[in-house]
């Protein structure tokens, strides 16, 4: 499998190391409840399908990335820099508006 | 016989081939002294001298031949050379000819020719498929004792290397715009094509000479044979510069994103590998396109003795008698449902051979052919088949069924079947795509193919040679200009006419005697109606009940025999029958080769401590953690044993002063205006109070609320700090800091620099440690007790101002620092400080003492550290922050790790101070009987104590501190022991700390 | 036709005519006790002792494709019970038990072989963890021996001792580990429970569940509505897929994990060995094969192949073990998709909807663990509660922190 | 301090005990690659504090021109240069570590400077068959439509972390791997060189005497 990094460009797979779903987001604070500490750690959508993942390129330059990827097929759609998007989605969650991230 | 070849070689033709007649090669098989000439495989050189009994079958042991001429051969399978080099399986129709060649044929005992297991063949009605599932049950105990090591030793083929492989394996990776897989027409059109309009072409061809089929077949292209123009095709690839020819090498498997395995046989036609060569090269090839020229392979007829030595595919034969010179038989047979089969006859007279008879299923023979063959004296049969054969070793005789049902016997000692061809869709399946049946050529053809990829030529199921050099010029073309050149196919030479109608036979109606599907498995086509008749009719449950389709050729002349005799038994159709799905590798690759440099020694990196030398020099053993070989003691003359060794390098850090490489610490600089937050969310105990110059232990929760590491956290400045993180977590705790800080916390201004490798960290510990170090640091900087108190840090220089840190920190509860200076100066400072102790008395300790001394001051590490336990467990749940969040701070309140009857961690001393402790000994209490229910927890660390003059250990006990004088069993069974210990406090030494701050 | 050596024989004087199919291919009934989704070695044996032990034979089994066509079918065959925490330990010591006499109850031989399995240590700290698990293993009646460099000399003395990257140093041996023909146990099972009255019913996939008031009513099938009082998922691999029609997410990740053969060669070892410094475990099959395998991909995947990185990783690991296997040729790779949960555990519980049940998470042990699964679902399926020796198999542990983490590697599944 | 002592203080280069000077494997014709093992020089790493790119680039003008190297890229005047490592980080090269005094003073709050000159052995190689053989290690595709002079990658070669930048097209690369890494690293180096036959230089700065 080859992912194209955004700084390095592609690199095989065994280059980076794989964290998984990146749709949970940790319940920051100390408002946060149990519960949602228990979703975030533990529940996954596991779909066979389109999953936005998070990688880490951890023999390249060690970024973070996220991944849209078929889990059928492995074809991939896009690689973000991970502290992009997640800018992006504190931004927007800032503003109020809606989060689509 | 002529040619002057007739004593040694006397199927060999007075010319013609390939193959170089000025360049003998002499081999054994069987010990046999054999000789073919170079250019030959050992499978043509064999029939050249009449060898045509090469193996036994596997379950049968039935006397086998040698079928193709190619990849796919299921019979001839011998073992390659002999001793280490020894291979076995290897395919005689692989393996090129070389001066010395040894072969030995396998499975059979005692001789190729007497061999006693072929009485199976007779009890074959017995061993049908799955018969064994049925029986070897009772008694139970005998499957292990008897019934199973027999299976065993009858199983198997051949008998690998009994020692480590002496030759070496390279990798390497490519890249092209365009990988061309196959060197036959449509292949070499297309890389022709390709590589004329710039772009990078990597051709791979698995074959020693480029050509395919052309090699093998009487054609022309535009005028010159097809050998030559293959031999001119190839002389322009060589001349672009952006082409690379892979011959000898196999495309075994297609990956996601275009990446593609190769394996280069560098060196096997030759008896050993050339100096620093590797034996074989396994390529890592990455594409933007690739088109698939495989070609295709022959499909056997099913009849009854399909099997006997002198049946061979018609393929197989043109290819021995056109590129290798060498004729099948004295006089042969051909049947045929193609007409394939009749070109095949008209080469086999070419050649000057005798032809003894065509049959053809098709009813209709066009008159010219059955001229030419009645003209030959050979019989001609219209609309029958070939019902069964004869022979003792081989064969001497076909059974034919004609149009009329009536049988005639015709004597022949080969039998060329053309019962059509299947394009090799084996690759572009790889990639969990079907390929799909094409009613007008019989065959499946690719389907669908992932995005990149496009076959030509006979792997298109384009078969003929005008087709195969039309569509591989264009799939060159377009592959290229896909990748942004300018490619236009030319017009394709002119060939000669060719017509390649078949009407496919799928068995034969009445076949007598065992007619087989898959050869080298011996599954007929009675075990297939056996499969059927017991529920097994999906297509992977006939392969696996049947074992059809498993051998080392994976099925590549058997699985469509098979799935259409299914077909056939189920009424439903080849389509809907569907194939099993192919694997790599397309065919077996030498284990070795995927390893390449990887193996003993240099399997994985060995990391060295920067005080390695010294340590070299000074009697140490060292001993290996993760990739770090790390000094564990040093052993000093008169020391009888490691005990000895340990004792003594702790006892001096007790009462003097000892120097230690603690470098194999992870070490990050953090840096950046939002650092302290950072540091507060990742850690769990506070930092907010860490004044400039001090440092402070750390503790680390994943966020499950588990103890990921600990470590210590020093600030150097207003917002620097670095971290040390234990050896074996260091490379996590770094990639979980840059998860926090790029996903997690993305807002923080926070910079991160791993500089494990820039200092040489050294622990300098025991009463004369400062004195030690006053020798050391610059004059200038005072580490007084007072100027430079326990828990200080500060940046300062050693040698004459060489920048060092100096944290004043202990693992080992002595007076005690570490030290980092730039690793160059690491064994320059090591040797210095060993210098600078001698008058104290210093000793270099190791890994070993470093240990005793922890556990003696009851500090948690790896064993304790193991991700199964909390900071509660561990008594660290006091230092733990309140008021801020954290990683891990809500998961370590879960019910069950708040249990109070949860294990935390004591220490244990032997009742009997003479006793010996182990970890992994299980805690029981005085009188409870051995159960799960009676566990009460594990010692996990345990060291001799020189200063108690005891074994002591620590572990996790249910309620350990409230239980201090108790005495529970160290019940350790796979050792042999159980040993009384008393429960009591884990800190061992100096438990008020006292030594620390002096 | 009772399958014996008798019988074996008379058919081969009449042609193996009398052999008729090993189970039912039944087409789907409008209604069931259980529905078992699923026709695995998992589901294929829940439906047996549900029917054997339980005497529930209104009961379908349910495969999407054939049956065994799953994860039944691609493993390496292993079997053993070493494992070291106490909510593993029963368990699979359970299905030890059962595979050891399966054959005959079953009346199929599925080549239970227990040839030994033995795991390598390279240090001292290795050493001692094998040593916990060993004496928790001892602790509950099972069999564990700890050998040193020389015990294992004896028993693998073709592996690397002298030039290794990462020495051995010893092994935990089981002996009572070893192997079991896997396809066999997916037929065998299919056999006695077809006999026993239960539906298998293949090329029937499940596309939906219908509840109402909270409970079940049955499945939608590509086969028509089935209505059913419990219906019971067992579908490793697809767990998650299965669970989100009913809105419910796991504590799981689909992952690939590869597995590997080589050629066929004439024996060279005996039982299973793995190799604690590299990702590698290797085995010998009656067919003479070497079936081998390491390390999970590591990504999500659903598409049962996996990539070269993960392969020369396993390779690796083999010569680095084994440096005479270099010649030996791999015949064939191809990849499985595992249930991997957050602690490396199974789940065999209820859910929250009535008269569903769940068992999944099986990671890359579910096929060791094939007879005692079916028996423990079957048992909760039955009479509505946990098999004691599944009792920690429980959904919520993940919120309680009952966790059972043999590697303590945390929630992270491609770590387990 | 005694005199005794200070002379001790004398820096070990990081391929010393891995690598030594001479011309081994295939030895017809003339070596295919030339090993040239440096040492002393400077490096460090200079990260970019939040939103200060633009600051870092006006700092650092003077020393090493007016342009940060982009992703994947490397800017040199002869010896000295910056090296892009990671987003918004780079290394800096010099001919010693001297040369790299005062930059975390002068960078101060723009970027943070680690000082990382001991922590990686560096080689340059070069000859008719570079190319050839450090594909055998990278993943990465070194045709010189796709990298050339001034490319940077950080990959890894035998499952060792390594960051190369090629200097020249004859090819000339330099490359670093960790210092612990080097013992085995430089194995891997003579495994993938032998068929082509290499030469081991010791470069400027180097101790000739502890490399032979």
């Amino acid at each position: 499998m080859r992912i194209r990094c955004p700084f390095c460009g592609e690199r095989d797979n065994g280059e980076f190391s794989y964290l998984g779903d990146a749709a949970p987001r940790r319940p920051d604070g100390l408002d946060a409840s149990a519960a949602a500490m228990h979703d975030y750690v533990y529940l996954r959508d596991n779909p066979a399908g389109t999953l936005r993942e998070l990688w880490y390129h951890a023999a390249g330059c060690r970024s973070w990335l996220v991944v849209i990827r078929d889990t059928r097929t492995h074809a991939i759609e896009s690689v973000e820099p991970a502290r992009d998007v997640a800018r992006a989605r504190r931004a927007a969650t800032l503003t109020g508006r809606a989060d689509h991230a | 016989m002529g040619g002057g070849f007739g004593d040694t070689q006397p199927f060999r033709t007075a010319a013609g081939g390939l193959i170089d007649r000025n360049r003998p090669r002499d081999f054994t098989f069987d010990g046999r002294r054999l000789t073919g000439f170079h250019g030959d495989t050992l499978a043509s050189a064999l029939l050249a001298n009449g060898v045509r009994l090469v193996g036994r079958s596997f379950k049968y042991h039935r006397p086998r031949g040698i079928l193709s001429a190619g990849s796919e051969e299921p019979n001839a399978l011998v073992e390659l050379r002999s001793g280490a080099r020894r291979e076995p399986n290897t395919r005689a129709t692989m393996a090129e000819l070389y001066e010395g060649l040894e072969a030995t044929s396998q499975n059979r005992w005692p001789s190729l020719a007497v061999d006693a297991l072929s009485v199976n063949a007779l009890l074959s009605p017995v061993f049908a498929a799955g018969f064994y599932y049925k029986t070897f049950m009772w008694p139970a105990s005998l499957w292990e004792r008897l019934y199973e090591p027999m299976i065993r030793r009858a199983a198997g083929l051949g008998r690998a290397a009994d020692a480590p492989d002496p030759d070496t394996y390279d990798r390497a990776h490519a890249h092209c715009d365009v990988l061309v897989i196959g060197g036959g027409p449509a292949g070499l059109s297309a890389a022709l094509t390709a590589g004329r309009s710039g772009a990078r072409v990597i051709l791979v061809d698995e074959d020693f000479a480029t050509g395919g089929r052309l090699l093998a077949e009487r054609r022309e292209i535009g005028g010159a044979s097809g050998s030559e123009w293959a031999a001119r095709a190839v002389a322009e690839l060589e001349s672009l510069p952006e082409v690379r020819i892979l011959t000898r090498t196999t495309l075994f498997g297609v990956y996601d994103h275009g990446a593609y395995g190769a394996v280069e046989r560098v060196s096997d036609h030759l008896a050993v590998p050339a100096a620093h060569a590797p034996r074989q090269r396994l390529w890592r090839i990455v594409a933007r396109r690739a088109v698939l020229a495989a070609g295709a392979i022959e499909r056997p007829h099913v009849f009854g003795g399909n099997d006997r030595p002198g049946v061979m595919l018609a393929g197989a034969v043109r290819t021995y008698l056109n590129r290798y010179g060498v004729r099948p038989g004295h006089r042969s047979a051909v049947f045929t449902s193609s007409d394939d089969g009749w070109r095949t006859a008209a080469d086999i007279l070419a050649a000057g051979g005798g032809l003894a008879a065509v049959i053809d299923t098709r009813p209709s023979v066009p008159p010219a052919l059955r001229r030419m063959a009645e003209a030959a004296g050979a019989r001609v049969v219209a609309g029958g088949y070939v019902a069964g054969t004869k022979g003792h070793l081989g064969l001497s005789a076909i059974q034919v069924v004609d149009g009329y049902h009536s049988t005639e016997t015709i004597p022949c000692d080969g039998l060329a079947m053309a019962n059509g061809w299947n394009p090799v869709v084996h690759l572009d399946s790889h990639l969990s795509r079907r390929p799909v049946w094409d009613e007008a050529i019989h065959a499946f053809v690719p389907g669908t193919l992932p995005s990149g990829m496009q076959a030509a030529g006979a792997a298109a199921g384009r078969f003929t040679l005008a087709d195969c050099l039309e569509t591989g010029a264009r799939a060159g073309a377009e592959a290229a200009s896909e990748c942004g050149f300018t490619a236009t196919p030319e017009a394709a030479a002119k060939t000669d006419p060719e017509s390649v109608d078949h009407t496919p036979l799928w068995r034969a109606p009445k076949p007598r005697g065992k007619a087989f599907v898959d050869f080298q498995n011996d599954v007929a086509a009675s075990d297939v109606e056996l499969a059927h008749r017991e529920g097994f009719r999906a297509v992977e449950l006939l392969k696996r009940y049947t074992t059809l389709g498993m051998a080392t050729d994976q099925g590549k002349t058997s699985n469509l025999a098979g799935l259409s005799i299914m077909a056939e038994l189920t009424g439903k159709g080849i389509p809907s029958v569907g194939t099993t799905v192919f694997r790599p590798p397309f065919t077996p690759v030498a284990i070795g080769a995927f390893a390449g440099h990887h193996r003993g020694k240099d399997f994985r990196a060995t990391r060295h401590v920067p005080s390695h030398a010294w340590a070299e020099e000074n009697g140490c053993v060292f001993v290996e953690t993760g990739l770090w070989l790390r000094p564990a003691y040093f052993s000093r003359a008169g020391e009888t044993d490691w005990l000895d060794t340990v004792v003594r390098e702790v006892e001096t850090v007790r009462a003097r002063v000892g120097l230690c490489d603690v470098t194999t610490l992870g070490k990050i600089d953090i840096q950046g205006r939002d650092v302290l937050t950072f540091i507060e969310r990742v850690c769990a105990n506070p930092f907010a109070t860490l004044p400039v110059g001090k440092a402070r232990y750390a503790v680390l929760l994943r966020e499950d609320g588990f103890v990921m590491d600990d470590g210590t956290i020093a600030r150097l400045g207003e917002t620097h700090y670095v971290m040390t993180a234990s050896t074996a977590n260091a490379g996590r705790v770094m990639q979980h800091l840059e998860f926090c800080r790029q996903w997690l916390w993305p807002e923080l201004d926070v910079q991160l620099a791993s500089v494990s490798e820039q200092w040489a960290h050294y622990a300098v510990a025991g009463p004369r440690a400062r004195d030690t170090l006053r020798r050391i640091v610059d004059p200038g900087f005072d580490i007084s007790n007072e100027a430079f108190p326990f828990l200080a840090c500060a940046e300062v220089t050693v040698g004459g101002g060489i920048p060092a840190r100096l944290f004043r920190i202990s693992f080992s509860g002595e007076l005690a620092y570490e030290l980092a200076v730039p690793a160059a100066y690491g064994d320059a400072a090591w040797r210095a400080i060993m210098q600078a102790g001698l008058p104290y008395g210093i000793t270099a300790y190791g890994s070993e003492a470093l240990s005793v001394m922890r556990i003696e001051k009851g500090h948690a590490a790896g064993p304790e550290i193991n991700g199964q336990t909390t900071a509660r467990d561990l008594g660290l749940g006091g230092m733990l922050a309140k008021k801020k969040d954290y990683i891990g701070r809500l998961m370590k309140e879960r019910p069950a790790l708040v249990d109070p009857d949860r294990p935390v961690l004591a220490g244990f001393r032997p009742v009997d101070p003479s006793a010996r402790l182990r970890a992994g000994a299980h805690f029981l209490g005085r009188d409870a009987e051995p159960s799960l229910e009676a566990d009460e927890g594990v010692m996990t660390s345990v060291a001799y104590s020189p200063s108690l003059k005891t074994w002591i250990g620590i572990g996790l006990i249910r309620r350990g501190p409230e239980r201090h004088g108790e005495r529970v069993r160290a019940y350790d069974p796979v050792r042999g022991a159980e040993i009384e210990v008393e429960i009591c406090s884990a800190v061992f030494v100096d438990p008020r700390e006292e030594k620390l701050r002096v | 036709m009772r399958y014996s050596l008798f019988n074996v024989l008379g058919q081969a004087l009449r042609g193996q005519r009398d052999w008729t199919p090993q189970w039912r291919d039944a087409a789907p009934q409008e209604a069931y006790d259980v529905v078992i989704v699923g026709g695995g070695g998992h589901g294929l044996a829940t439906a047996y002792y549900l029917a054997k032990e339980h005497g529930l034979t209104n009961v379908a089994v349910l495969e999407k494709s054939h049956i065994g066509s799953g994860n039944v079918g691609r493993n390496t065959t292993i079997v053993r019970s070493n494992y070291g925490l106490p909510g593993n330990i029963p368990f699979y010591e359970r299905s030890m038990k059962l595979w050891k006499g399966l054959e005959q109850d079953i009346n199929y031989n599925a080549m239970v072989s227990q040839r030994g399995v033995l795991n390598l240590y390279h240090s001292d700290a290795q050493r001692d963890a094998y040593a916990r698990r060993g004496n928790a293993m001892r602790l509950a009646g099972i069999d564990a021996e700890l050998l040193d460099r020389e015990g294992v000399r004896r028993l693998v003395p073709f592996i690397d001792f002298d030039n290794a990257r990462f020495p051995v140093k010893g092994g935990l041996l089981q002996r009572r580990g070893g192997t079991v023909r896997h396809d066999a146990v997916a037929w065998g099972y299919a056999r006695a429970a077809s006999d026993r009255g239960v539906d298998i019913v293949q090329n029937c996939a499940v596309t939906g569940i219908r509840r109402e008031n909270g409970r079940v009513t049955g499945v939608e099938t590509s086969r028509g509505f089935i209505r059913a009082k419990k219906v019971a998922l067992s579908v490793a691999g697809s767990s998650s897929l299965l669970a989100g029609m009913v809105d419910m997410r796991l504590p799981i990740e689909s992952h690939v994990l590869q597995a590997f053969v080589s050629e066929g060669v004439k024996p060279l070892i005996d039982g299973v060995m793995t190799f604690g410094a590299g990702h590698f475990y290797v085995s010998q099959s009656d067919k003479g094969g070497l079936v081998f395998g390491g390390d999970i991909d590591g990504y999500n995947s659903y598409a049962q192949r996996g990539n070269l990185h993960t392969i020369e990783d396993v390779m690796e690991g083999g010569m680095a073990l084994w440096p005479g296997l270099g010649r030996l040729r791999l015949l064939r790779h191809w990849g499985g998709i595992m249930d991997m949960s957050m602690d490396g555990s199974p789940i065999i519980d209820r859910t929250d909807i009535g008269g569903l049940y769940l068992n999944a998470g099986w990671c890359y042990g579910g096929f060791k663990a094939t007879p005692a699964a079916g028996f423990c679902f079957a048992h909760l399926i039955a009479r509505d509660e946990p098999h004691a020796d599944a009792s920690a198999y429980r959904l919520d542990r993940f919120a309680t922190g009952h966790l059972i983490d043999e590697k303590g590697m945390g929630a992270q599944p491609n770590l387990h | 301090m005694s005199e005794a002592m200070t002379s001790l203080w004398r820096p070990r280069g990081a391929w010393e005990g891995a690598a030594r000077i001479g011309r081994p494997g295939a030895a017809a014709g003339p070596a295919g690659i030339r090993l040239s093992l440096r040492e002393g020089f400077g490096l460090a790493t200079l990260i970019a504090a939040d939103g200060k790119e633009g600051g870092l680039r006006t700092a650092l003008a003077d020393r090493f021109g007016p342009s940060l190297p982009e992703a994947g890229t490397a800017v040199f005047e002869g010896e000295t240069g910056l090296v892009w490592s990671a987003p918004g980080q780079w290394l800096a090269v010099a001919p010693s570590p001297r040369d790299l005094k005062g930059l975390p003073e002068a960078l101060r709050g723009v970027a943070a400077v680690t000082d990382q000159s001991d922590s990686r052995a560096l080689v340059r190689i070069s000859g008719a068959q570079a190319r050839a053989m450090l594909a055998k290690g990278v993943a990465v595709d070194l045709h010189p439509r796709a990298f050339g002079p001034g490319r940077v990658a950080v990959t890894s070669i035998a499952h060792i972390g390594v960051q190369f930048w090629q200097r020249d097209a004859g090819p000339t690369y330099d490359l670093t791997v960790a210092r612990s890494f080097a013992g085995s690293f430089w194995r891997w180096l003579e495994h993938a060189a032998a068929e082509f036959g290499y030469e081991i230089e010791a470069a400027e700065g180097a101790d000739q005497r502890r490399l032979k």
